[in-house]
């Protein structure tokens, strides 16, 4: 259907290297440090769109780019695709000795984390302030 | 095993709402939508609607990549006394049934009170694939 | 005049999706949810978001207090560049077709690019009540 | 379907004298002051549901309340039938020579009360206080 979507990327004091944008997810990532980077997620993940997010994870380990964050904050509905694609980095954030961290603060994001059980195989916090205090220690 | 045995036959199945649509996944968020309002004009709780969301939408996404390619999805729900069951159909070419060991598969186990799957033949290579699934309101299902 | 020419046969009407429900007021809700959940995948800007959930309320509403108690309505979508076309239909007991200076119509004329309305014969004693409408994003129509 | 609706009341400092809840419409009356009350509405005003808000308007203005202001700020659909309430309560208060205020500030909301220019005829207000501090001068 639609082309475009997502918001215009927004400006923030950290340095922004891309914005992939489909319909219904637009994934945005942001350097915070030498080897911290955060996705900001936009949309719905499902089956439809979770390969982008996935896209996005494999390049950040197979690039060695260090502990990733995902923000969930503004994810509108997480299907068992993009369940899939949270398990995923977590599993290649093990093997590349690295750290994972999910923001989830609404129903949408927690419930099916906490229904499937992968809340406890995902490390998730409820704000990014909390997830860069752990990455930063 | 090519076929089950449905829980209700889709003849017993009576209708309150039904979408169809050309199974393509780009329409997920019109089915998905139309869970959430009914669930949710049920006074369903907040967790119980987002659990008819994820299971209509694993359901029918497991059926549209299934689905004979220009086919159409049908998604039947039926509403009564804080249970919602569901009846979604695609023509399919292919005999096999649905991997009832996926992960997918598993979510939706999961998320509700029972789930079922088959496959009916109508007439010469003219294949159905049915799900079949019913959720009540504040329950966990097996989960 | 208990017939109107069609802006479009529905043979001609090619659908992306369609939902049934019971012709019944209480169902209006699931009807807006689809077409804003189309309307939004279509870019369309807010202020036409609420334009289409308006129009199709209405344009459900006038069929559903007309049609024949127990009867199935229809609700087809057809989107494509910018534009949603809808195409509804129920069956009606009366040869009445809608009256067109109604409030609830001139505010369907106002929303809308273009609305049409018709009675069709279904054979013997049975007739089907359509309404078709048209609506591009950003424009306001005749208002 | 659901029988149940509507938030519980909220006790605010006016006094409360009536809830009245559909599945998907919820009416609450305040009573402002000794001739000013407000209607409280929540939820969804379509062919179903409008008729519970007509009859409190005609209510109010048959038992001569007085001004009446409607507070739309979580009214989340708005069809004709519920813009036919709004302009037979501005005509109800007409004919008891007292005020009507509308108070809207959502799309929802302002979109059908633009489109059909019912808004040239229905005083709306984007808060309650500049409402109130418009009856009470
Ligand atoms: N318990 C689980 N929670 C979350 N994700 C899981 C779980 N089990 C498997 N996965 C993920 O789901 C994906 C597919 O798993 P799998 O069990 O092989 O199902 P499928 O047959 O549907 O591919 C894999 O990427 C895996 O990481
Ligand atoms: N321009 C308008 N804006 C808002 N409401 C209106 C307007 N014209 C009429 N109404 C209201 O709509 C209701 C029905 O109006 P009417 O034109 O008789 O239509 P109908 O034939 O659908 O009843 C009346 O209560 C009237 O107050």
């Amino acid at each position: 259907m639609a082309e475009a979507g997502g918001q215009p990327p927004q400006q923030g004091a950290a340095s922004e290297y891309a914005v992939a944008a489909g319909a219904d997810l637009a994934v945005r990532a942001e350097q915070l440090g030498p080897n911290l980077v955060a996705l900001q997620v936009e949309g719905e993940l499902d089956m439809l769109t979770s390969p982008t997010l996935a896209d996005r994870v494999r390049e950040h380990f197979a690039a060695d780019g260090g502990a990733l964050v995902v923000d969930m904050t503004r994810v509108s509905f997480l299907g068992s695709a993009g369940l899939a694609v949270l398990a995923e980095a977590a599993g290649l954030a093990a093997a590349h000795a690295t750290e994972l961290r999910v923001i989830a603060t609404t129903t949408a994001v927690l419930r099916p984390l906490e229904v499937t059980g992968l809340d406890e195989r995902v490390h998730t916090c409820d704000s990014m302030a909390t997830a860069i205090g752990q990455l930063m220690r | 095993m090519s076929e089950h045995e449905p829980v209700s036959e889709e003849q017993s199945f009576s209708t309150d709402a039904e979408i169809r649509l050309r199974a393509e996944l780009n329409h997920l968020p019109i089915v998905r939508s139309v869970a959430a309002t009914i669930a949710i004009r049920e006074d369903f709780d907040l967790d119980t609607v987002e659990d008819v969301k994820l299971a209509v939408d694993e359901m029918c996404s497991t059926l549209i990549v299934r689905a004979r390619p220009g086919s159409v999805l049908s998604c039947k729900f039926q509403v009564s006394e804080g249970v919602i069951r569901l009846l979604a159909a695609v023509d399919s070419d292919s005999d096999q049934p649905i991997d009832q060991h996926s992960f997918g598969w598993r979510v939706l186990r999961t998320l509700t009170d029972s789930v079922t799957t088959w496959l009916s033949e109508e007439g010469t290579d003219a294949r159905r694939l049915h799900i079949e699934l019913v959720k009540a309101d504040g329950l966990d299902g097996a989960g």
